[in-house]
């Protein structure tokens, strides 16, 4: 069976997402989709595995060579982000029971985790295909499936929410079928290698494959939420039920960068890639939105809305990493998908403990907090430190990277600007820190620290967000790997 | 409501049973030309989508409830993504029918065949329960 | 014919995608009422049927599928690839109607304007 | 003469957006709507034609099908949805 | 070579009839009358230019046949689409305009029916 | 045991005091008896370092690394073992002196205080053990927020702007200014580690060189150089046993310690010698002495006199780094010494005068001398140590600063010692002489006009450190034999 | 369940199907007679196999009519075309209800989707006997209220009792 893990990856969530509509039990689909993302998870870890000992994975489905067939291809690039993303759907269905059981109507759980898989095998797909289109389809299965999981939020606002991002994310789409299509009529080919090869051949003018990387981008930009782009995503992450925004926020935007690496240094390549001018923009944006998202963060009441733009800084942080095109840079972009998932999916974990708590998650509903949660609150603590970047958090080693590349590039003032943005997550950390441990509860409540079911998964992922600060060289290592096959041009 | 709109009901009634075996047609000839059970979802969906339109939401889900276009939908599911699984098991790679018969030839053309007919039940139930939903909550 | 070259396949698709494209994202943006955002959408999203449409004869690709006394397409790929895209547009399309029909619900309006103004009470 | 054809009806197509710009109410946009579509039927169907794929009249039925189901599905839609018919019946909001 | 000849007439005319049709959409004031001509796109030009493609199929074949189902399909939903929108209109309180002073009446036959 | 161990255990063990006292929180008697056998054990604990520190050892211990060439370690060379042992013995007077303090104040959150005070000093010992920046920024920045609470204990909000000046200030400084620094200098040499001569010569020079120094010197805001003095002054919201803590223990001794032995171990003093782009140094902190000390002058305050004071103070020990020669280099390790007897004893001083009297204004001291002789014997051999005279520690310091300027000529640095020993004797003898020599007067409304001397505890640590400041003069052997090892090697 | 209606409807689409197939293989032609029966079958969950929605009585005489109606529409569209070329926009837009003779639903059906197919008339309303039409002349008003097409229409019809 271990030639077929490729396929297996994307399609068992596939497979079991019509057993919960079918079964129709909430506990029965919870533990469905539980299994199955275990499942994932370790499949991840054995094409991993397979990927660092034999090298590239291709896998043809229905046996017909590429270009006419369906290709899954997984090099480490690829196989890094498949374990970031089942690790990150394992975690979250192991905590997400009491927390979906809480926020979602009793009749609409089952579709909940419906969803939810196929969320899974979309970003799952996204990932493995080696197929353009294709992935633009599993782009979509995911997409349509966020939507659903947004609306399901308890708030009316998660109604709009979902419906904003549904408008941006398909013009996002859409952007990305067409530039896609001028790369098809470029080449005739759909598949990912054959059209880095085919491009070589190409001789159009600069022109023509701008606008074809044009559009590729702003689709994916949207997608990721690259500043100025990211207008869905404060909503949608504040309004979505807690268990989907500690999914999302961990790996659709990772996704989206995955892609947008193929297209960049699979697809076009890093000598065309600079040549389109294309980087110098990114970079540009990036810095801005690691900016203004951190200013606009640290005026937020809401913490989910709060961490969502600081996901939209973050978010340029990996782009800054990737504009540099060193191995250095790409690297620190890579690793950093990685690392803020980490954290990213800690924090938002510890906000679904206390809005299952405390039924809010605004600041002023937090005096005091630790007292009462003081799990809860450590651990958000770790997320948010590791978001600032310190030392001995995953933060501190994809910013440390980050510093490098910017240094090593001749970008004094870049490096600077990563420093002082930094400083900007540390305001918005502080005031929650602040709020939490140093006022006084409002009111004599009787809140209780969140269930271990929910501590666990919360604490794997602080812990992991600590010991991958650590410990760099499973991430670091295979991040390194990626880079340089990314900017050494083999695809 | 359906006897004061004549001929809009009588328009359907005759249609329907062509707009059905139209989309049935499409769902067989599918693997002579790609993408069969999507359009042939498409056509049904559409014939159900009329029905209700013209007659009621209530009618309609007496011939067909919301929760056997879920079961359907989650049936279509299973048939396309399970059909490739079979292929495993005969040492093929996935979505590889050759040996779902004794030649290949018969083989892919059966896999194809289930692909789609996994296809247009999806598709169609899907649409048709979108429909439904949101024809629901509309009043 | 050649006065009419502009209109042969090819060219005047272009022109139709380009207006189609423009048209639909002035629409998704410049539109306060949801369900006309959702057919702006709609109308951007079919720029890209004809963008694929009109390169059905890029290359000489043979479909995938073994002949049995019957000829195969000279380029099916188009042709998939378009019907996926519809697909995929009418899922999104229902999709956002069904959320549009629960705004209402939710909000008994669906005009971008006063959706603000709710939100900004109730916030 | 087929591409006489094909003029003839991207004129009536640009027309048809003409009024569907102008409305002034939602029914003339509807109607605009409808006949756009009709119209897009048989530009496939002539298109198929001209490029000797007659696969595309398959499309071309469904569309029409689509085409019907979906004027009279906004129909029904639009009429439920106005509780102020005035509203509606000035079609541009202001 | 008749047929073909025959073929492009239909084209022409259904081209033409398609254009006038559109004409009339934006000539004529109200939804009522432009409904007219919408269904004069819909039908006659439709179906001219339909005929005129059966004709270039070159014999009884199943493009043919595939063309007489989008013919008929297109006579038969067409009036029922019409019916249906002008119905919505009025419902909707959509006001014709009507010529006034008319008396269907006066010039009406013996045996002819009563306008109510 | 091990000298790893020793290394180890010095951070441990006021880590470990830390958790027993928090368990222990709710019985105070045996909270501060945690408190008092944790310092007097880490005390003893890093005795058994001086030993092998002075016959020339250097006990190493790695710790973490995180990726090559930057690692978590520590290296016990004489100026931190100097500094080790400065701030774990003034922390066992300073834990009797809190104890009176405390207790004869009512104040709030004690468990908190302690707690906080016992991770601050762990944080100091981090610091002077670090083998590398990377763990020494490491352990700088966990000092600056485990003073937080500390610095905001009262709570009320004129507390809580202070502490968050304090905070803004370090914390913005250190990742603005001195994390760049050493991602610049990490990006130059390769390595972040302390050894003798440095690690920056011939890898970053010129003006670039000038431009990394001021990087440092700005980035260590501990040090206080103006303009970033100003969260000192903000500090004095809190307790005095906490101004003792960061005036003396600590916090600004770990900034002109870091000066230090950035000057010393990562630039080396030759290396700057030789490329003079340090000259800068020694106006910026020459100014730095004589505005300081001018501003201290108009303060009526003691507590913003005493914060003035040491702006001042510090500004010597940069400046006998900033003269870069060896001799002066003795002074400024020395100067860290003395300057921390003296006004750890001036402190204590003005807190129990807080205590005993509830005065905190130089106006109202006229007569006290005589009501408090101990206390105000003691403010006064303080205060001669900050002004350098005989007998005291201050004489020493300033005496091979003094030679240090002579020998290399640098008479704008002899010009700002002279100029402000004579502002520090003008804003001293005054308070001195009102306290002997003049007449209290009579106030009606002063409720406390009857009072004695401060409680035992007090009068115990005061007692104490001013003796060191005695001893110190009287037996320098210790503290010069490590300063002039640490000369040793750079020569 | 109306057995000869589904029958017969049964006979039609397999015919249907015959055509649209073009590969008559045992296993199409099999799929096509599952095909047919499916769709009988909702036809018939559906309640649309009755007179109104099964037509088949209709079907010979129907077609002479179809050809008069062809040439109805081919006159009338010129018509109108003629009307809306003309610089002079010469309309005399009217709308009224009649009551139409013929008994039969169908009919009416049949009735009024004529008067829609031909230009310048278009239905409006069909409820029971009553009818509305919007006409663009009074011409074309007129000639409704001369009954021509009402009687061809009753012809079609002529015998068949329902
Ligand atoms: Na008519
Ligand atoms: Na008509």
């Amino acid at each position: 069976m271990s030639a077929h893990l490729p396929v297996l990856q994307v399609l068992i969530p596939l497979l079991a997402a019509p057993f919960c509509v079918v079964l129709r039990h909430r506990d029965i689909a919870w533990a469905i989709s539980l299994i199955t993302s275990l499942v994932c998870f370790a499949i991840s870890l054995m094409i991993l595995d397979q990927v660092l000992t034999q090298g590239v994975i291709s896998y043809f489905m229905g046996g017909w060579p590429a270009p006419w067939g369906i290709e899954f291809r997984i090099d480490v690039v690829n196989a890094y982000v498949l374990v970031i993303v089942s690790a990150i759907g394992a975690i979250v269905s192991l905590y997400g029971r009491h927390s979906i059981n809480k926020e979602i109507p009793r009749n609409q759980i089952y579709l909940f985790y419906t969803a939810y898989l196929l969320c899974l095998t979309g970003l799952l797909g996204m990932t493995a295909t080696g197929d353009a289109f294709n992935l633009f389809v599993f782009l979509e299965i995911s997409s349509l499936s966020t939507y659903a999981l947004i609306s399901l939020g308890k708030n009316r606002r998660a109604l709009t929410a979902s419906y904003q991002y549904l408008i941006m994310g398909t013009l996002g789409a859409t952007f990305y079928v067409i530039g896609l299509g001028l790369l098809y009529m470029m080449t005739g080919t759909l598949n990912i290698v054959d059209l880095h090869n085919k491009l070589a051949d190409v001789d159009g003018s600069l022109r023509t494959f701008q606008a074809a990387l044009a559009f590729l981008t702003v689709g994916l930009s949207l997608k990721l939420a690259l500043f100025p782009l990211h207008l869905w995503l404060p909503n949608a992450y504040t309004y979505a039920p807690s268990t989907v925004t500690a999914f999302l926020a961990s790996t659709a935007t990772k996704v989206a960068v995955y892609v947008m690496l193929r297209v960049f240094f699979t697809i076009f390549g890093v000598d065309l890639f600079e040549e389109t001018g294309v980087p110098n923009i990114i970079m540009i944006l990036a810095i801005c939105g690691m900016f203004v998202a951190s200013t606009v963060a640290i005026f937020q009441e809401n913490l989910k809305r709060m961490l969502a733009y600081s996901s939209v800084a973050q978010i340029g942080y990996i782009m800054l990493g990737i504009s540099f095109l060193s191995v250095t840079g790409v690297s620190a972009g890579i690793v950093h998908l990685f690392n803020h998932a980490i954290m990213k999916c800690a924090l938002f974990l510890a906000l679904g403990c206390v809005m299952y708590r405390v039924g809010s998650v605004k600041l002023s509903d937090m005096h005091g907090i630790a007292k009462k949660m003081p799990w809860t609150m450590g651990a958000f603590v770790v997320g948010g430190l590791s978001l600032i970047g310190v030392p001995l958090t995953v933060g501190f080693v994809s910013k440390w990277y980050l510093i490098n590349a910017a240094m090593e590039a001749d970008m004094m003032p870049v490096a600077a600007l990563i420093l002082l943005s930094s400083l900007l997550a540390l305001v918005y950390v502080w005031r929650v820190i602040e709020v939490a441990y140093f006022r006084a509860p409002k009111t004599e409540s009787n809140i209780k620290e969140a269930p271990l079911s929910m501590l666990i998964p919360l604490w794997i992922m602080a812990g992991a967000s600590i010991y991958f600060g650590i410990d760099t060289d499973m991430t670091l290592g295979v991040a390194e790997l990626a880079a340089e096959m990314l900017v050494g041009g083999t695809p | 409501m359906m006897d004061r709109k004549p001929i809009l009901r009588v328009t359907a009634k005759i249609f329907m049973p062509f707009i059905l075996l139209f989309g049935l047609y499409v769902q067989i000839h599918g693997d002579f030309g790609p993408g069969g059970g999507f359009q042939a979802g498409v056509i049904f969906a559409s014939s159900f989508i009329l029905y209700a339109l013209i007659y009621s939401l209530h009618d309609a889900k007496l011939v067909l409830s919301s929760v056997a276009l879920e079961i359907m939908a989650a049936i279509g599911v299973l048939l396309f993504a399970g059909t490739g699984v079979v292929s495993f098991f005969y040492g093929e790679n996935f979505l590889n029918y050759n040996a779902l018969a004794h030649d290949p030839i018969h083989g892919q053309h059966y896999g194809i065949l289930i692909i789609e007919l996994g296809v247009g039940l999806t598709v169609f139930s899907a649409m048709t329960l979108i429909f439904y939903t949101f024809a629901g909550r509309g009043r | 014919m050649e006065a009419l070259d502009f209109i042969s396949p090819g060219l005047y698709n272009y022109w139709i995608v380009i207006f189609l494209m423009m048209a639909g994202f002035y629409i998704v943006i410049a539109r306060g009422n949801l369900v006309k955002k959702l057919v702006g959408l709609n109308i951007f999203q079919t720029s890209v049927f004809l963008l694929y449409i009109s390169m059905g004869k890029v290359q000489d690709a043979t479909a995938p599928i073994l002949g049995e006394g019957f000829d195969t397409f000279s380029n099916p790929l188009p042709h998939v690839l378009i019907l996926t895209a519809i697909v995929v547009g009418i899922a999104t399309t229902a999709l956002g109607l069904s959320l549009v029909v629960r705004i209402r619900e939710a909000y008994g309006t669906i005009e971008d304007k006063d959706l603000l103004e709710l939100e900004d009470e109730t916030s | 003469m087929f591409i006489a054809a094909t003029i003839a009806i991207l004129i009536a197509m640009a027309l048809g957006l003409v009024r569907a710009l102008l409305g002034p109410t939602i029914y003339d946009r509807i109607l605009s709507g409808n006949m756009f579509g009709t119209l897009t039927i048989i530009l496939i169907a002539v298109h198929g034609f001209l490029e000797g794929r007659p696969e595309f009249l398959d499309i071309a039925l469904v569309y029409a099908l689509i085409n019907f189901v979906a004027t009279i599905a906004v129909l029904k839609y639009f009429r439920i949805k106005s509780p102020d018919k005035n509203e509606t019946l000035q079609g541009e909001e202001p | 070579m008749i047929l073909d000849v025959l073929s492009w007439i239909f084209l022409l005319l259904g081209g033409a009839f398609v254009i006038i049709g559109a004409i009339g959409m934006l000539r004529l004031p109200d939804v009522f009358s432009r409904s007219h001509a919408a269904g004069m796109v819909d039908t006659f030009g439709a179906g001219m230019i339909v005929l005129g493609l059966m004709l270039q199929t070159g014999g009884i074949n199943l493009i043919l046949f595939k063309l007489v189902l989008i013919l008929f399909f297109i006579f038969f939903t067409s009036p029922a689409a019409n019916y249906a929108l002008v119905r919505a209109a009025l419902a909707d309180g959509a006001k014709p305009i009507l010529k006034e002073g008319v008396d269907l009446q006066s010039s009406e036959k013996e045996e002819g029916a009563k306008p109510l | 045991m091990s000298m790893e161990l020793s290394i180890l255990l010095s951070i441990l063990i006021p880590i470990i005091g830390a958790l027993l006292i928090a368990v222990t929180g709710k019985i105070p008697n045996l909270r501060e008896s945690v408190t008092m056998i944790t310092s007097v054990a880490l005390f003893l604990n890093v005795l058994t370092l001086l030993g092998p520190v002075l016959d020339g050892e250097r006990p190493e211990l790695q710790l973490i690394e995180m990726f090559p060439g930057l690692t978590i370690g520590f290296k016990v060379e004489p100026l931190g073992m100097m500094f080790s042992l400065i701030a774990s013995g003034l922390w066992i007077l300073n834990s009797i002196y809190s104890i009176g303090y405390m207790r004869g104040n009512n104040e709030k959150h004690q468990t908190r205080f302690y707690i906080c005070f016992a991770i601050a000093i762990a944080a100091t010992l981090g610091l002077a053990y670090s083998s590398n920046l990377l763990t020494l920024f490491i352990f700088y920045e966990v000092l600056t927020f485990s003073t937080y609470p500390l610095v905001s204990h009262k709570g009320d909000e004129n507390a809580v702007k202070g502490a968050r000046t304090y905070l803004g200030i370090l914390v913005t400084t250190s990742v603005a200014f001195l994390f760049f620094a050493i991602a610049w200098t990490y990006a130059a040499a390769g390595t972040l580690d302390f050894v003798d001569g440095g690690i920056l010569g011939g890898n970053v020079e010129g003006p670039m060189l000038g431009l990394l120094l001021m990087l440092f010197i700005y980035g260590i805001g501990k040090a206080a150089v103006m303009p970033v003095h100003r969260w000192l002054p903000a500090a004095m919201v809190a307790p005095t046993p906490v101004s003792a803590l960061l005036h003396a223990v600590a916090v600004v001794k770990s900034g002109v310690f870091t000066v230090v032995k950035v000057i010393v171990y990562t630039f080396g003093i030759d290396n700057l010698v030789n490329s003079a782009s340090a000259g800068w140094l020694v106006y910026v902190s020459g100014f730095t002495i004589i505005a300081a000390s001018m501003v201290a002058l108009r303060q009526d305050n003691l507590k913003r006199r005493l914060a003035y004071s040491t702006i001042s103070q510090l500004s010597y020990v940069v400046l006998a780094a900033a003269i870069l020669t060896p001799i002066s280099a003795i002074g400024a390790a020395l100067h860290i010494a003395a300057h921390a007897f003296g006004k750890i004893t001036l402190f204590f001083a003005a807190g129990s005068i807080y205590t005993a009297a509830h005065k905190t204004e130089v106006s109202q001291l006229n007569g006290i001398g005589w009501k408090m002789p101990i206390t105000m014997t003691a403010f006064s051999i303080g205060a001669l140590s900050m002004i350098g005279l005989p007998p005291t520690a201050g004489f020493i310091s300033k005496w091979y600063i003094i030679q240090g300027a002579v020998s290399s000529d640098n008479f704008v640095a002899l010009a700002v010692i002279v100029l402000s020993t004579l502002l520090n004797a003008g804003y001293f003898l005054p308070i001195i002489y009102a306290a002997f020599f003049k007449k209290e007067e009579d106030r009606k409304d002063d409720h406390h006009g009857d009072h004695g001397e401060a409680p035992l505890p007090i009068v115990i640590a005061i007692t104490s450190t001013a003796s060191l400041t005695v001893l110190m003069f009287l037996f320098p052997d210790v503290a010069l034999e490590l300063a002039q090892q640490m000369i040793g090697g750079a020569q | 369940m109306n057995l000869r209606r589904s029958v017969t409807l049964w006979i039609i689409l397999y015919i249907f199907w015959y055509i649209l197939s073009g590969y008559h293989t045992p296993l199409l032609l099999t799929f096509g007679a599952i095909a047919c029966t499916i769709s009988v079958w909702i036809a018939h969950r559906m309640d649309v196999l009755d007179q109104e929605g099964n037509p088949i009585h209709l079907t010979l005489k129907i077609i002479p009519y179809w050809f008069w109606l062809g040439g109805e529409i081919i006159k009338a569209n010129f018509e109108l075309a003629k009307m809306l070329l003309s610089p002079k926009l010469e309309i005399s837009p009217v709308m009224f209800k009649m009551k139409t003779e013929l008994t039969n639903e169908l009919d009416r059906v049949i009735y009024a989707n004529s008067l829609t197919l031909t230009p310048i008339t278009i239905t409006v309303e069909q409820e029971g006997d009553e009818l509305e039409v919007h006409a663009l002349t009074v011409k074309a008003a007129q000639d409704i209220l001369g009954r021509d097409m009402e009687r061809r229409v009753k012809n079609i019809n002529d015998g068949w009792e329902g």
